[in-house]
């Protein structure tokens, strides 16, 4: 189970490929049959027509538990073998990973519905703001899509 | 003898400060502790509350040594 | 929408990178917030106790477009921006990719929902046999498990 | 004036072939072309059928160069 904030770029796929190598190392190959991964990135048009930037701040200390504590009411909700979230903060281009939530589990039910659940907790409670940059100026999103 | 309190996002840019040092008194809620904080009187509608980084209420009540903080609804992910 | 089948090893980041440059290519960056992933690979345990290798059999021809069908389904059903299918045919080993499923959207809700429905009906519809080799032989799966 | 008749899996293992060409007989469902290309009866409990590489029924009719599949539960991803 691994929670990352990362100010900066970072490439998903390279994040879910190191963390299952470090999976197989741990429990073997061979013991999870299904992965499921999901990944938000920063589209460019939201609340406002177009986004040319935005800034995600976050409460240091806080946002990290709170994504550790939604991962493991995960573990405790469905038999899941590891899971693993990585966030942006900071400054974000359109096109940029956002979010990256993975789980790994022995059956596809548990993948699928542990993703999902953790993905609608961080956006109801992980604090995160966004703050998105238009020709107009900036602004704080209002509220989350709802799923 | 004293509580820590945080603002983040948009209530941090309106209040024109991320964090400021209250002298502690017993029996705060959190609720007062924002008034006290910001001399306001009520808060925002639909703002968040955590006592020591884990969510709390309008009606908690605040101890001695606490970081107490407040922001809008989250929009992460 | 693309659907490959892979005799032989996949890299199933890699096929999901590719296809998403091909997508940015094809409707520009920033266009979708939503990419949902599912990976199936083998297991070293299934109804038999210890699986050493699997074949999976197909139907060439009929294979392909009922995965192109199933597809089509699910971007009727949601607003899905691309899918990719891939899945492996002729012999497996364990901790193998089996099945890759992306869906890219602009919203979470279409990519998860698009994603399991074609992973449920790929289960349930698509022309592909699974026969297990353990140390007492070979033998057919006989049924797929519930999600 | 034919039907090519194809099995997989289980079944073809089973049978011992994996296509078989049959004379086109006008008329026949799945179910019959099934009796004349295996010699059995019933098709076994459960199994699919396939016309041109489209799901089809027992009762499907057959015409002439038609692929007709029969096959297990399928347990593919």
């Amino acid at each position: 189970m691994a929670v990352y904030l990362k100010n900066g770029l970072f490439d998903p796929f390279k994040e879910v490929q190191q963390h299952q190598q470090q999976l197989e190392a741990n429990i073997g190959k061979g013991q999870y049959g299904a992965s499921a991964v999901f990944i938000g990135s920063m589209r460019d048009f939201n609340e406002a027509r177009n986004v040319s930037s935005m800034t995600l701040e976050y409460y240091p200390g806080m946002t990290e538990s709170a994504l550790e504590v939604i991962c493991q009411e995960a573990k405790e909700k469905w038999p899941v073998l590891d899971t693993l979230v990585v966030h942006r903060v900071g400054d974000i281009q359109p096109n940029d990973s956002i979010v990256l939530v993975a789980v790994w589990s022995a059956h596809r039910g548990a993948a699928y519905d542990a993703n999902r659940y953790i993905m609608e907790a961080l956006k109801s409670r992980a604090p995160f703001w966004k703050k998105e940059t238009t020709a107009s100026g900036g602004h704080w999103v209002e509220k989350n899509t709802p799923a | 003898m004293a509580i820590t309190v945080k603002f983040f996002a948009r209530l941090r840019e309106e209040l024109g400060m991320d964090e400021v040092q209250l002298d502690f008194v017993a029996g705060l809620t959190t609720q007062q502790v924002w008034q006290n904080a910001t001399r306001q009187e009520v808060l925002p509608a639909k703002t968040l509350v955590a006592i020591n980084q884990q969510y709390a209420s309008e009606q908690s009540l605040v101890k001695d040594n606490d970081e107490v903080a407040f922001f809008p609804p989250v929009t992460g992910g």
